[in-house]
């Protein structure tokens, strides 16, 4: 299944552009899509947290996705 | 309407905000934490809209650099310190409220006491340990955290830690974020912002405060806002209604060594120094030493010695207080000082 | 990096706006026109920003009921031209740039020559005659206006008049609402609105206004943001490519004559004095003097007299100066006023 | 046809709420919708132009409307 994600703040940066597509296999699910993004993007991991908003909802790791879903990586921010 | 709400006639026009409410706002007691891009909007609309008490804490002092963005101050300013500034400035503008300036550093040592006298807390700070301290310290003592953030054309708004109409407790910053690693999300200085973000997050926090203390519909709690400026889209990212988090007690901040202008001064031979400044600003001015910009400092820990001092400097203090950080964390065999108030201290030494 | 840049070196940081960028912003020549609740906010971030040369055009003066939303004033200024006031404090807070004030009221008569010194115009102005003369001065100029509007708890944003790739012209504010009715839109003072909302507003007009000189993607042309600060809500309504108004001429502005309470008060017994509020405000106090609704005035204009001097009179001088207007356009023989600030002008007197 | 309609503004006022239903006959479309409404609040012609706004785009009179539309009425707004 391929899903079209929405990049914010510094994931623009590690992404490399505004929006990306990831392939995903097997159980598609937030945890997967995390795993996938992180193997592919480690200094996406490195920030220790992100929020996955689907539908813009927070979405935790157990939510199904589908490929109609609207999915967003947003990191934390810390300027003022 | 009595003589002294003239100034506020304008707003208790509106339907639903009366007399009653304007007492509201002038009962409430705000702290403002950061006098920086967000918290000068903050702090200049609540001082206009007529809270009784505004509370500005900041340590920092003005810095040329970020006037761009931090619109109560003047280049003469410089080096001095922003509460106290602010404080002056608004009070000038609004002479019938309480302005109070908190010029000690927020640590997990003080914060519960400085808090203890305000109803609201205003996030405005610009790094992740005083965000977490503020969460956190706001969760103990049961008060909301008006929260904002940005970052380059970027910014976030919530409003944490709200009772709910059950008497749970609304989300925090914790619920969001658990933890962050801060050395990987890069600052203002270092990413750049766009002064017009940090004047419309500045707003939007001002606004919820309002909101919250009138008692108004529609406060941002359960969901956090995220807005771009460049395209002028902003989307509401649903939390949930009630916390999920069990914070108990405060992380204890890093306590940071630092050295004062004239002590550096002094031993200025003897120490190792260290800019961390970005390139652009070392091409400006330096005051001698090594570059070894903030960003680059884990990957080139080796350079720094043991046998000596080591003193970071950067424009104001921050960064190179960061750079102590990254130190006392990676390196605890080196002996690492911040310069206080930066190349900003500096100056003002060579001046008198 | 030059050392006039250091100012801006937080902005200059960001991707994609580097030292050339800024040299667009002080080459720039931007014209407010309005420096109220708007005003303030898009003055002082332009300012901030180094936009380098900023007009700022206001004929009226700093009034207290108005300070809970006009940042850049204290009650110190009440009394004082706007314009001026506000250059000066702006002034101190970054002394490279150049500070126009502009203090005669805009008209049909001076607006182009007004205008004709600044690459873009920003509707700050509280008024829809002053509205649709800047936006087709705006047309027949070639220059673009990033339009501002606010109403109790919503505000709307937009940039009329860009040049599109192909030459064409992007959508104006006729585009829009071709032609208002003012008396039936309620001004700040009467609907009442949040101060927050002007900053919020304001500065998405300075930010505006910097991506359209920076050459920045997403500029709101073709296309108007509608913002509400209760929901937090915004949605942005396309408009569509290509203006499909065809503007040729400036409607004249009508000269309003004025009577200010004081004066009023002094020739009461020798005018014809005439209430054109509703029967409900009629009902809970009046002044004196006939009552004749506003809708219901040009079925009435054989009522005023020709021999005497005729007052209208509302809640704060807007429907009474509509009133005025009529009154020119359809029986010239009437020597007619409008009563400067209404009712609120009236009670002011009244407290002195 | 029974359509939700948004107001914004003064419209707010004129309606009395922030949405109301309007059953609309004969040719659904923007104009008609606006006949309907002005006989019911006569307050709204008298502005003499607000903004009629179908799925976030600015509709003329002649476009067709169905239920699924969103539809706002957007007065002008002149204050600042």
């Amino acid at each position: 299944m391929t899903i079209t994600i929405l990049a914010f703040g510094i994931a623009k940066d590690i992404f490399g552009s505004n929006t990306i597509t990831v392939d995903l296999h097997g159980d598609v699910d937030v945890a997967c899509l995390k795993d996938t993004l992180e193997d592919r993007y480690p200094r996406l991991k490195q920030l220790s947290s992100y929020m996955v908003a689907v539908n813009n909802e927070y979405a935790d790791n157990t939510l199904a996705l589908t490929m109609s879903d609207e999915i967003a990586i947003i990191p934390p921010v810390s300027g003022g | 309407m009595d003589k002294d709400l003239l100034r506020y006639s304008c707003q208790m026009a509106l339907p639903g905000f009366g007399e009653s409410t304007q007492r509201l706002l002038q009962a409430a007691r705000v702290l403002i934490v950061g006098a920086g891009g967000l918290g000068c909007p903050a702090a200049q609309y609540l001082a206009a809209s007529g809270v009784g008490t505004i509370g500005i804490a900041d340590y920092d002092v003005v810095s040329v650099s970020n006037l761009h963005r931090q619109i109560l101050y003047d280049p003469d300013d410089a080096g001095k310190n922003k509460a106290i500034i602010a404080c002056e400035r608004l009070l000038r503008q609004n002479p019938e409220i309480q302005l109070v300036p908190h010029v000690d550093k927020i640590t997990s040592a003080n914060v519960l006491q400085i808090i203890d006298g305000y109803d609201v807390i205003v996030d405005c700070t610009d790094n992740f340990d005083t965000r977490y301290l503020l969460n956190d310290a706001g969760v103990l003592s049961n008060k909301p955290v008006v929260y904002g953030a940005i970052y380059q054309y970027e910014g976030q708004v919530a409003v944490w830690n709200v009772v709910n109409h059950d008497g749970a407790r609304s989300p925090n910053y914790r619920d969001l974020f658990p933890k962050v690693d801060a050395s990987q999300i890069p600052n203002c200085s270092v990413a750049g912002v766009i002064p017009t973000l940090a004047g419309i997050i500045g707003c939007i926090q001002a606004n919820e405060v309002i909101k919250y203390i009138t008692g108004s519909l529609g406060v941002l709690t359960g969901k956090v806002l995220v807005f771009d400026v460049l395209s002028m889209q902003s989307r509401i990212v649903k939390i949930g209604a009630t916390t999920k988090t069990s914070i108990t007690e405060l992380a204890q901040t890093v306590d940071v060594q630092t050295i004062s202008p004239l002590a550096l001064k002094r031993s200025i031979a003897e120490v190792q120094l260290i800019d961390v400044r970005t390139y652009q600003e070392r091409d400006l001015e330096d005051i001698g030493g090594e570059h070894i910009p903030l960003d680059e400092l884990e990957q080139n820990l080796d350079k720094l010695s043991t046998g000596k001092k080591v003193v970071f400097y950067c424009a104001t203090g921050k960064r190179s207080a960061e750079a102590v950080k990254i130190v006392k964390d990676k390196m605890q065999a080196v002996d690492a000082f911040s310069l206080q108030d930066g190349l900003a201290g500096w100056s003002g030494l060579e001046e008198h």
